[in-house]
């Protein structure tokens, strides 16, 4: 398969009378996206805001956040079998408003957490610091039960972001790359002497608040099973999930998974992608033996020489890595696996629920336990509420001046285990 | 049919036709040695201990599935419980007291299919 | 100023190599060695005003006494950082400067810092209690060692903060760390898989936790010379629990007198286990220690004597360290009592 | 605790249910026991029955005590 993305840098977003992309700036037209999300009857209001890069900003409870692109010149579209029509994609070409976000903001249940700093300490920690964010702050219906709840602002935030992928399909974009795959004959007959490595992405499906879709399926009713990775950067993978902020992979993180990026990045230099797994960690325990049954016997069948292993989320999904590890391996093929870590506030810790003699090569994302102080913020965007409810949060953690202690679990993307940020610990 | 210990009320009433609903008004770690005391019978895990994403301490309920029949007791499945009661114990945080539909809800999602 | 003791073995005070060994501690004024090499790096913000110095061999053979007399020595002084060694690949050496260096560090609470390769004996047995900066295998290594050391000692005795062992270049401690590393996690999996795959060396980022293994001890060649000991990990405690053995994560470990033998056993015994239905054990502790069926075995002249006394711990949660702590002291007890067969009963 | 007294020099058995557990804290000479919260022991079994058979595994555990290994080994 072979996609091509053509990359429109954003350098700003602001409100306009009329939305478009001009000149590396993002113009939204407020009402027209108030209207198109409250088709939705089960939000009572929407509220806009935008938060840009080095602002005196933070946003919480942020659920998702969403990268605008659009499908080119063809009748293919963006978030298949959830949002658009299901056609498999992940051909033809992509726009991507680079630099841009939908955040999508709203305490779906008491003790949600996902808080983005534009600036200070906690920025750093955050990839979202680092881009435009159109923030959408949801009101529910009253009495709306969270699962509708969460379906409707997942749903409501696709549409935006689709909404403003849009508006780059007529614009010239400032780069454009091509990924291309190949089938494993053709594969081996350009790239004879390369490696074929595999990537095996583990996605969070723990449950209510805790799903992740692939073409509109809930992910834990699926058997592992395998993906083009172009497909994803078209939003074939999506979040479901608002909760664990440090290590959720938003949609955003989908669209971008770095591990793709990177293994394109060497593709036919010094190996072969050569093929892609999803897999679910789930809680019924027989699901989780099937499950990493599956990665391994594809991993076999795909006759990968090496493959990456990412996780998501933290617990009992150490489990699931640590079998998907051990039985990749016991097929003859060699893993790394991506993880983050919960050693406890001072690190001393055992900082995996699950270990395995196999996993002998491991990338961490670092301890989400860690404590940080988060100083003030001129404006926040949402609500500070709970956030001592939150899951990094703790009792009394507002002090005197305003600033916020909290653990960097509390912080959207701080401990990703998809190797997204340079965040590590030793 | 499989055994249920909870401590969740909306497991209470509603599961009785999915399980044996064991339903006792006591801590999340109460429930986590209660099903230990199964696994050690020989009893297997259906549900991961730490089911949910959320950390240890942060929600008053847990429902754990197990089986009716007893062979013999599992490694992976002590292991996954001793580890989730040693991380519980090690909790200090304290118990919930708001937004314990919520907690309620994701736990009954857990357990209900 | 900063006051520094440094302490060095018998050779790095070119006393003289092994037939020096037995050298027995004595402290000088000033610098001696190895202690130039950090004084460089020191410059002005530190001074090393003494230098203890031990021969390997007289460490060795009377680590006590010869720790009593280095901690009179650190007492006289009162420094503020305390640095051992480097030792290199020196095993003895490195077990010494490790042992030294957490003596001062438990009895005088200032920073230490010592520095060794990490396939010193003495890096595995000190490297979670004191800090060791990572040095090569010989001494060689001392221009690279010593700036790294010197470094890291003022940055103790200065109170900041420490950071993550890769930065600041000690031994990996057991304590986590965050730090920002300079590329991406997904780039460092990519690269260390491509590593892996070649057959090149590669270090991962979390090691799994290592088990260790001992030889299996000679078999028992007539049983019924042999004496015997229960320790069991289930427990079972005299009624009323008097040491108060926690249920779970123990600190300490009990040594109790069997009961009487024809006295019911629920009478006697009970479990602090927390870990398992406790009820089995508490209506018939037999169950967990077998001392019914062992003094049967005994009056048939099956098996030679029987220990009087038991050892147990409760099993789970308790830490790896302080179980084998326990073992340890358990195990020098049952030595001096003469025993050479255990049966260790777990639940 | 089990490494630490064999380390010390003596022979050591470890009686215990779940096997693999005993493998991984190190010990050289496993018996398999009845079950957890009581390795030797049944409370189902009247007790003569019950003394009989924690006696069939403490003669295991002696005889494994009495045999030679250059390993972990599970004495079934």
């Amino acid at each position: 398969m072979k996609l091509e993305v053509g990359y429109i840098d954003i350098k700003d977003v602001q409100f306009s009378d009329t939305s478009k992309v001009a000149a590396g700036v993002l113009y939204v037209e407020a009402e027209a996206v108030r209207k198109l999300v409250l088709e939705d009857a089960r939000i009572a209001d929407i509220q806009l805001d935008i938060a840009r890069p080095g602002e005196s900003v933070r946003i919480a409870p942020v659920k998702d956040v969403i990268e605008p692109r659009c499908k080119v010149g063809s009748d293919l579209e963006i978030f298949p079998g959830m949002l658009g029509k299901v056609k498999t994609v992940g051909n033809g070409r992509t726009h991507v408003l680079r630099g841009s976000a939908v955040v999508t903001c709203g305490a779906i249940v008491g003790f949600q957490e996902g808080i983005i700093d534009m600036s200070g300490p906690g920025a750093a920690y955050t990839p979202f610091s680092e881009t435009n964010n159109l923030v959408l702050i949801f009101t529910p219906k009253k009495d709306l039960p969270q699962h509708e709840y969460e379906q409707a602002l997942r749903m409501a935030g696709f549409k935006v972001a689709v909404y403003l992928g849009d508006l780059g399909r007529e614009v010239t974009p400032d780069c454009v790359e091509t990924y291309e795959t190949y089938g494993m004959l053709k594969a081996k007959e350009m790239y004879p002497d390369l490696p074929r490595v595999g990537y095996v992405q583990m996605l969070q499906t723990q449950g209510l608040l805790h799903d992740t879709y692939v073409y509109g399926v809930d992910m834990k009713n699926s058997l592992t099973t395998m993906i083009n990775p172009t497909e994803v950067m078209d939003g074939a993978i999506v979040s479901g999930n608002c909760v664990s902020a440090c290590d959720k992979n938003t949609t955003y993180h989908h669209q971008n998974n770095p591990v793709i990026k990177d293994l394109f990045a060497k593709h036919g230099k010094e190996l072969i992608f050569a093929g892609m797994i999803i897999t679910n960690e789930n809680v019924f325990l027989m699901d989780k033996e099937r499950s990493s049954d599956w990665t391994a016997k594809l991993c076999a069948i795909m006759e990968f020489d090496g493959v990456v292993i990412t996780q998501e989320g933290f617990g009992n999904p150490d489990t699931d890595l640590m079998m998907n590890c051990k039985k990749v391996e016991a097929v003859g093929v060699p893993t790394v696996i991506v993880t983050d870590e919960y050693a406890g506030r001072d690190g001393t810790s055992q900082s995996l629920a699950d270990v395995d003699i196999a996993a002998n090569a491991v990338v961490t994302g670092g301890n989400a336990n860690e404590v940080i102080t988060l100083p003030k913020m001129d404006k926040v965007i949402g609500s500070l509420a709970e956030v001592d409810v939150i899951a990094g949060g703790f009792e009394n953690n507002t002090l005197a001046d305003g600033s916020i202690v909290v653990e960097l679990q509390a912080i959207i993307g701080a401990t990703n285990e998809l190797g997204f940020s340079r965040h590590s610990a030793r | 049919m499989n055994i249920l210990v909870t401590n969740n009320p909306l497991c209470k009433g509603r599961l009785g036709n999915l399980y044996d609903v064991r339903f006792s008004e006591v801590s999340a770690l109460e429930i986590l040695k209660c099903a230990r005391g199964f696994v050690h019978l020989g009893h297997s895990l259906i549900t991961h201990p730490t089911a949910g994403g959320l950390p240890p301490g942060h929600s008053p309920y847990k429902s754990i599935v197990i089986t009716a029949e007893a062979t013999t007791p599992n490694l992976a499945f002590i292991n996954a419980i001793e580890h989730t009661i040693a991380q519980y114990e090690k909790s200090t945080r304290p118990e919930p007291k708001e937004h314990l539909e919520d907690f309620a809800a994701l736990d009954f999602a857990l357990v209900c299919k | 100023m900063i006051k520094i003791v440094h302490y060095i073995n018998q050779f790095y005070a070119g006393i003289g190599g092994e037939e020096m060994a037995d050298h027995k501690p004595e402290m000088r004024e000033g610098i001696v060695g190895p202690g130039q090499a950090l004084m460089a790096a020191f410059g002005d913000a530190a001074q090393i005003t003494h230098t203890i110095i031990c021969g390997d061999s007289f460490f060795a053979e009377n680590q006590a006494d010869a720790t009593a007399t280095i901690l009179g020595f650190v007492e006289q002084i009162k420094p503020d950082v305390f640095i051992a060694g480097p030792a290199f690949n020196a095993g003895r050496y490195g077990v010494a400067c490790g042992s030294v260096a957490k003596a001062v560090q438990e009895k005088f609470e200032i920073p230490v810092v010592t520095g060794m390769y990490e396939e010193n004996p003495g890096a595995e047995m000190f490297k979670d209690s004191v800090y060791i900066i990572a040095t090569k295998n010989s001494a060689s290594g001392m221009r690279d060692a010593a700036p790294k050391m010197a470094n890291f000692a003022l940055k103790l005795a200065r109170g900041e903060e420490v950071k993550a062992s890769i930065i600041d270049g000690y031994l990996p401690n057991g304590t986590r760390l965050n730090f920002f590393e300079e590329k991406r996690g997904s780039e460092r999996a990519v690269n260390m898989l491509l590593k892996k795959m070649a057959g090149k060396p590669f270090t991962t980022e979390f090691p799994m936790p290592a088990f260790d293994r001992v030889a299996p001890a000679a078999a028992i060649k007539d049983l019924s010379k042999a004496r015997f000991a229960i320790v069991t990990s289930g427990g079972i405690v005299p009624k009323g629990n008097p040491d108060r053995i926690e249920s779970s994560s123990a600190s300490k470990y009990g040594e109790y007198e069997y009961a009487q033998i024809g006295s019911t056993p629920q009478d006697v015994y009970e479990t602090a286990h927390g870990g398992y239905d406790p009820v089995y054990a508490n209506v018939d502790s037999y169950r967990v220690l077998p001392y019914d069926v062992l003094f049967e075995l005994q009056k048939e002249g099956k098996i030679g004597s029987i220990h009087p006394k038991y050892y147990t711990t409760t099993g789970n949660g308790t830490a790896v360290k302080s179980s084998a702590a326990f073992g340890q002291e358990i195990a020098e007890k049952l030595l001096a009592d003469g025993v050479n067969a255990v049966i260790l009963t777990s639940t | 605790m089990v490494k630490e007294i064999e380390r010390a020099g003596i022979a050591v058995v470890h009686i215990c249910t779940i096997t693999p557990i005993s493998m991984t804290v190190g010990a050289n000479r496993i018996v398999p026991a009845v079950a957890i919260p009581y390795p030797l022991g049944d409370p189902k079994m009247p007790h003569s029955d019950e003394v009989a058979l924690r006696r069939k595994i403490v003669e295991k555990s002696l005889n494994a005590l009495a045999t030679e290994v250059d390993g972990q080994t599970i004495f079934e």
